[in-house]
């Protein structure tokens, strides 16, 4: 089987506080192959966005990847220095951001802000460049490309902003875009409008996804493959459809249960009880046991290892669900 | 707010070296400028505690240095030190006189201006548009050569310049403080509007005067410095330390130092110090940095 | 032998190349400069604009008077070559033919009533507050009457510096300002505002072209910065060196200290009304002569000159010098009221005021060398028979508004006086005659001092024409006023100059650096 | 864009008036300027005749109003001591002020921007650190000491740079300059050092905290997602965000030096408009100190006006109206 396009072993990303270690990223490992949508699921503060800004090598002091490997194409990129790493940034990995609004720069056209990472990446001429923009943003459906291009982002709306995003993440044909909560800050009725706008963009290009969200709906709308985070470690990952349909982890099943679903209108949606602990204070054993309806003596003496339950799934929980029939 | 005085406030305070620093300059002089004249042996400005042959000695440290006089004496035999310490509380006093009766007068006309708006606001605020664009140096500096030197007049120069941010601010803070529904609340339960004022406004607009009251007493010092520097600021009987300074330039050409240097250092740390702590203050209370 | 030749030739070649070479530096050095650093720029180059000092130099440079003042205060002929008197009031001035102004209109006595005619209607018409009228005779004669018999208009005359009537009329006041024409030893070449005054000598100088070619002044406005000017070379003669740095210039072979008392007397101005503003009490103390004796007495003079003025003062022994018509000779002040704070606690006691009482004295903070530091000697001193002195300090903007006649808020005042006419009458019937009684008498008589005596001889002094009566009235005026003390001298400033060692320079008694006196050796 | 400059102009013609008016009612409580001018002897008559000459002899009011007849017609009033108009006194010195300032704007900003860009981009280095401490020690300087110290210690101590005046000066369009000169530069040296300091610091510091704030907007970490390099990412990303305030706070101090440009003349006997004015306070030359305060407040209000245009070319977001 060839090499997966990004393959994370044991990622740790710790943050030094006045309070104490956080290890946001704990251990963390999976893999993304070319081609394929990888959805990375868990509440927020989960650390689902430092493994986005790890894989980047975006993440600043305090914050430092204490361990684990990074490997694109074959080779860790969690060891490559600050220029070697610029030509990968934008170039070979691209990320999108939650929020369209502050992730453009005020000050410059758009135009000028898509232009940048031609000129970076490419050795494309003026004239080449303009087109290749113009036809991008044609691509993710902003019409009236060729005017559009200078004008400055306070000009477009919350949507467009995350077309004009997207559009700059797929520029330099980069065979990896990391997805950060992208439709979270937009109206329902436009978010699904960009999720089905990233899917074909993926399909066209080949490139592969990693979508972080909070939203198991968007997942299993999008996804091929699901990780499921908590507390900084992988706590259940597989096929999204088996994990859809039958997670294995308690976590899992919380998340699921918290969607809203039209076919039971009349159950009251479950929320998990509690909220997210302290990273910080976290002590040996399972870090959702607070949490767990099924916990048992042993979730506080050892944590669980992520391990293969059934199918695709792996889980980290020492009492798995049983599979829903 | 009690509890972030008693917490959160004095863990940042302890664990912030220049805050402590700052702090502890500022104590130290204050020390100085309250017991000061119990420390030093020789009243500057008393005539006859001078000794007019002991003119000009360099600090202690230098050749010809007298231990009686440690940063040396000045053209009438007036030990550098005592003088420091008698301009320091003029210095303070002026500072620290001219911030209250700008706070009081600015926060006044400030809540005046937020609370009940109209005609009154828009005089307020255009005078105070046009105040702010002149630097106040500028201002102060034409004031004082209209109405002539001495204390009062200098506060009376700072205070023209000086209400102007603190009018500004609280203007800002009442009106976002009036939307609230517990003002609309106390208005509806009858509560006069100077009572609304004092009890629920003004609580709530004062945080971020301390941070400009306290930079302000530096800037103020310094102001104070350079009018007096010019020659319009106190007059000789009552020198502060920018007239010191100002005293020293005549003699700095003929390579007598010590009576410019040491009165300008004192500012400078003085100032520094004032600073340091409106810093910290500044990042505690604008929770808009935090 | 040929070798010698040779040598010979060669050096006579070489002497000949030296010959041309030194005539050429002679004649470089023909071109002799001079820069001088004044304490401040000139204000104004028309001498009826305005009066102070650096102006004032830089108008003997530019223009002459009809009459020359000498740096010794002595009289002679300048544009006038000689003066007569036709009757009491009526005097005859024949002006020198051939002079010439700078823009080459020769002088006539057309000129001299134009001047004398704006001079009237200027900001300085009480340079001619004793001309009454004036005419042409003819080309080289005007006439010119005083109100009553004057003796000392020539004197007058030194400060009344004659300009082109046809120049000023077509170029305007502002132009004549900036661009001055005159008669003067130097022609104006460059004003550049606060920084520098270009002149070169004005080659057809009637008196013959001064021996410095071009002269530069520097506005250098603090004391120090001019003394490093002066050290670093930039400036050869340097106005008002600072007390400070005598010893230092001193000492340096290549510089040397020039010194003059100057004619400004420090004098501390007595209220004499019997209520004075600033006194607490029903009855001004001092209207009473034994507690403006205690005063002077009170008073070190010599321990200011020495600890202040660092020994660069001259306790005044009267109120005009020396050189002044009115000094009478043998009598000061102090051997008849000798520094004795004793006696002066003695005095005080027998006036009635043991216990002393405060008042207010007015100063500059800006005027007067050191005057800060006098005002608080005075306080330490005057406090020793226990007047309580409050200082009044204030810079001199304030400060001539603020005592202006009638004086209204001041009880004592300190103030300079300088008479550079060498008329001590001019200052006596300003001073000491009686306020209100006749117009252009006692107008800055600050004490409101009055004595009959004192005011019928001043009257007598002013009716002769003769110098000598003048003097003599004037004297016996003196006598009388050091009994009276109207005013405490204190006294005089010294005039310090600094240059280098190859400057001939002399300073005036007026304290206006004349170049056309200056000279520059090898 | 015509009705926004429109209505700058009537505002300041506005302060313009206001000033004015400020400036004569506070200048009546000064001493009389006749007495500084004429001899102090003067006889009472002597003294109406001067009034007059001067327009003294008028009231507050009628002198108010002929001043602002005669400024209608371009005419600023002549000075009571030099007896020229009041206004070709000031332009005459108004280039070595403009000089020295805009020399010590220039130190101050070409100094500060990349240290305070350089601080607000890493807040957490020891240099950093370093950089906020001495910029503290900035603004808590007394300008007119530093001015001392720096001729103690490079004209009295080690006599190699001058301590007055501007030296050797050419003409260029009219405006006489020092800074062409090797000899006029030694000269502003001094002064424009002590001038900028303050400034420095204070663009500095804002510098510094609209960086921090700008550098953990997202753009930035777009920016940087982008593969921009360093630098790029700090000027032109997060610069040109941070500038607003400091542009603000530019045109302030620009006021500001020139303001404080007063005392440095007096320490460095540089002869501009500063130590005109000064010496116009001192000898009481009302018309003087008026059009040098109207004059710099028309010159503040440009600069505001300059400044609001600026935003709007830094930041599309604004537009003026």
């Amino acid at each position: 089987m060839a090499e997966p396009l990004l393959d994370l072993r044991g990622l740790q990303t710790h943050f030094q506080t006045f309070g104490g270690l956080v290890k946001a990223v704990d251990g963390v490992s999976f893999n993304v192959k070319a081609g394929e949508i990888v959805g990375l699921v868990g509440e927020s503060g989960g650390g689902k966005s430092v493994i986005g800004f790890s894989i980047l090598g975006l993440v600043d002091p305090p914050g430092r990847i204490a361990g684990g490997e990074i490997r694109f194409d074959g080779r860790d990129i969690s060891k490559l220095g600050e220029r070697e790493m610029r030509n990968v940034r934008g170039r070979d990995i691209a990320m999108v951001f939650q929020d369209p609004m502050t992730s453009l720069n005020p000050v410059y056209t758009i135009g000028r802000q898509m232009d940048e990472v031609l000129r970076l990446h490419t050795n494309l001429d003026e004239a080449a460049r303009r087109t290749r923009c113009i036809r991008m943003l044609e691509d993710v459906g902003i019409s009236g490309a060729e005017s559009r291009l200078d004008a400055y982002p306070h000009q477009f709306s919350g949507g467009m902003r995350q077309r004009v995003v997207i559009a700059i993440a797929l520029l330099a044909g980069s065979r990896l875009i990391i997805a950060d909560e992208p439709t979270t800050a937009l109206d329902v009725t436009v978010q699904s409008q960009i999720l089905k706008l990233m899917r074909r963009q993926v399909q066209e290009t080949g490139a592969a996804m990693i979508l972080i969200t909070h939203d198991l709906a968007v997942v299993s709308e999008m996804a091929d493959r699901v990780v499921v985070l908590y507390c900084g470690k992988v706590v259940e990952r597989g096929l999204t459809e088996e994990v859809i349909r039958s997670p294995a982890h308690p976590y899992t099943r919380g998340l699921l249960d918290s969607i809203p679903r039209i076919t039971d209108r009349q159950r009251r949606l479950r929320q998990i009880p509690g909220t997210v602990p302290d990273i910080r204070t976290l002590g040996a054993g399972c870090s959702f046991r607070g949490r767990c309806a099924h916990a048992q003596p042993l979730c506080a003496e050892r944590s669980p290892e992520l391990v293969p339950v059934r199918g695709s799934l792996d889980a980290a929980c020492h009492f798995p669900l049983q599979e829903a029939l | 707010m009690q509890r972030l005085l008693s917490s959160e406030f004095v863990h940042n305070y302890r664990h912030n070296i220049p805050a402590v620093l700052g702090s502890l300059l500022v104590l130290a002089f204050a020390c100085l400028a309250i017991f000061g004249p119990l420390l030093v042996w020789q009243d500057p400005y008393d005539v006859s505690q001078l000794e007019l042959m002991d003119s000009f000695k360099p600090p202690v440290w230098l050749d010809g240095g007298d231990p009686h006089y440690l940063l040396g004496t000045d053209g009438q035999g007036r030990d550098v030190l005592a003088s420091i310490i008698y301009g320091a509380r003029i210095s303070a006093f002026i500072g620290i006189a001219a911030m209250a009766c700008s706070c009081v007068i600015g926060t006044t006309l400030g809540l005046i201006s937020g609370y009940y708006g109209g005609m009154l606001d828009a005089v307020i605020m255009r005078v105070a548009d046009i105040q702010l664009s002149f630097p106040s140096m500028l201002i102060a500096l034409f004031l004082m050569s209209a109405f002539g030197n001495g204390i009062g007049m200098i506060l009376i120069a700072l205070t023209a310049v000086g209400w102007v941010v603190y009018a500004r601010t609280v203007r800002g803070s009442t009106l976002s403080e009036i939307q609230k529904e517990y003002i609309q609340a106390a208005r509806v339960a009858g509560l006069s509007d100077t009572e609304i004022i004092r009890r629920h406004v003004l609580p709530n607009v004062l945080t971020p005067l301390i941070v400009v009251s306290t930079i302000q007493v530096g800037s103020f010092i310094l102001i104070e410095a350079s009018l007096s520097f010019l020659g319009v600021g106190v007059p000789i009987t009552e020198p502060s330390l920018g007239l010191l300074v100002k005293e020293g330039f005549d003699v700095l050409f003929s390579g007598i130092w010590w009576t410019s240097a040491f009165p300008g250092l004192f500012i400078m740390f003085l100032v520094f110090g004032i600073n340091l702590f409106g810093d910290f203050l500044r990042d505690e209370l604008n929770p808009r940095l935090r | 032998m040929m070798n010698l030749r040779l040598i010979a030739t060669k050096g006579i070649l070489f002497a000949g190349a030296l010959l041309l070479a030194s005539t050429a530096l002679s004649n470089q050095l023909y071109a002799k400069s001079l820069t001088v650093g004044l304490t401040s720029d000139a204000v104004n180059l028309d001498p009826q604009a305005g009066e102070e000092l650096s102006s004032n130099i830089l108008f003997y440079h530019i223009y002459d008077p009809l009459v020359r003042r000498n740096a010794d205060l002595t009289f002679g002929p300048g544009l006038a070559e000689s003066w007569k008197l036709t009757d009491d009031t009526t005097w005859l001035f024949s002006l020198r033919k051939g002079v010439k102004f700078h823009n080459g209109e020769e002088l006539k006595a057309s000129d001299v009533v134009f001047t004398l005619d704006r001079l009237k209607k200027s900001l300085m018409a009480n340079l001619g507050a004793n001309i009454a009228s004036f005419k042409a005779i003819d080309d080289h004669t005007v006439e010119i009457k005083t109100p009553r018999p004057y003796a000392v208009l020539p004197n007058d005359l030194a400060a009344v510096l004659i300009l082109n009537a046809k120049y000023v009329k077509e170029a305007g006041d502002e132009q004549a300002d900036l661009k001055p024409i005159g008669t003067g030893p130097y022609k104006l070449v460059e004003w550049v505002k606060e920084d520098h005054i270009t002149l070169e000598a004005n080659k057809d100088y009637y008196a013959g072209p001064a021996k410095l070619d071009t002269v530069v002044f520097r506005p250098i406005t603090n004391g120090a910065t001019r003394t490093a000017a002066l050290l670093t070379g930039e400036v050869d003669v340097i106005q008002d060196l600072n007390v400070r740095d005598v010893e230092r210039v001193k000492s340096d072979d290549r510089y040397k200290v020039l010194m003059r008392p100057s004619l400004l007397n420090v004098v501390l101005s007595i209220d004499q009304r019997d209520k004075s503003p600033t006194i607490d009490l029903d009855k001004n103390p001092m209207t009473d002569r034994r507690v403006r004796e205690a005063m002077v007495r009170a008073i070190d003079v010599s321990a200011i000159n020495k600890v202040i003025m660092n020994g660069l003062s001259t306790p005044s022994e009267q109120y005009v010098p020396a050189s002044h018509t009115g000094y009478l000779d043998g009598a000061s002040f102090r051997d008849m009221y000798p520094f004795d704070p004793g006696k002066a606690a003695a005095l005080m006691a027998e006036a009635g005021y043991a216990d002393g009482f405060t008042v207010t004295l007015d100063a500059t903070n800006n005027r007067y060398v050191n005057d800060q530091q006098i005002v608080q000697a005075l306080a330490s001193m005057l406090g020793k028979i226990k007047i309580n002195l409050k200082l009044n300090l204030m810079p001199k903007s304030n400060f001539f508004s603020y005592i202006r006649v009638p004086s209204d808020k001041s009880s004592l005042i300190m103030s300079g006086w300088d008479v550079p006419s060498g008329d001590g009458g001019s200052m006596y019937s300003v001073m000491f005659y009686s306020r209100g009684k006749k117009e252009g008498y006692g107008q800055v008589n600050r004490g409101s001092y009055s004595n009959a005596q004192v005011d019928a001889l001043i009257d007598k002094a002013d009716a002769t024409s003769k110098l000598v009566e003048r003097d003599e009235f004037l004297q016996q005026a003196t006598k009388i006023l050091m009994t009276d003390i109207p005013m405490i001298p204190l006294h005089y400033e010294q005039d310090l100059y600094a240059a280098k060692t190859n400057v001939e320079i002399t300073p005036r008694a007026d304290k206006f650096l004349w170049a056309y006196e200056i000279d520059v050796k090898e | 864009m015509l009705g926004y400059t429109i209505k700058r102009l009537l505002q300041m013609v506005l302060v313009l008036f206001v000033v004015s008016i400020i400036v004569f009612l506070m200048m009546s409580f000064t001493g009389d300027p006749v007495f500084m001018v004429i001899p102090i002897d003067s006889t009472q008559a002597e003294i109406e005749q001067a009034r007059r000459l001067l327009g003294l002899d008028q009231s507050l009011f009628s002198q108010y109003w002929i001043f602002l007849s005669n400024l209608l017609q371009g005419d600023f009033g002549r000075s009571y001591v030099f007896r020229q108009p009041a206004m070709d006194l000031i332009l005459e010195r108004l280039p070595a002020t403009m000089e020295m300032v805009l020399v010590a704007m220039a130190f101050a900003t070409l100094i500060a921007i990349p240290l305070g860009v350089y601080a607000g981009a890493n807040p957490n280095r020891t240099a950093s650190r370093g950089i906020m401490a001495a910029s503290l020690f900035g603004i808590s300087l007394p300008g007119f000491w530093v001015g001392m110290m720096l001729i103690y210690f490079f004209s009295v101590r080690h006599p190699f740079l001058p301590s007055s005046g501007r030296g050797e000066t050419i003409e260029i369009l009219g405006l006489r300059l020092s800074i062409f000169t090797a000899d006029g530069w030694s000269h502003i040296l001094l002064p424009a050092v002590t001038l900028a300091l303050a400034t420095l610091a204070i663009i500095l510091r804002i510098t510094r905290a609209g960086m921090m704030e700008v550098m953990r907007q997202d753009y930035i970490r777009f920016a940087r997602a982008k593969g921009a390099s360093r630098t790029h990412i700090l000027f032109a990303h997060g610069l040109k965000n941070a500038l607003i305030p400091v542009v603000t706070i530019f045109g302030l101090q620009l006021g500001d030096l020139i303001a404080f440009a007063t005392i440095t003349e007096t320490i460095f006997a540089w002869p501009g408009t500063g130590k005109l004015l000064i010496d116009s306070i001192y000898r009481g030359d009302r018309p003087v100190i008026v059009v040098y305060l109207m004059l710099t407040a028309f010159i503040f209000v440009v600069i505001n006006f300059l400044v609001d245009i600026v935003y709007t070319v830094i930041d599309p977001r604004i537009t003026v109206k």
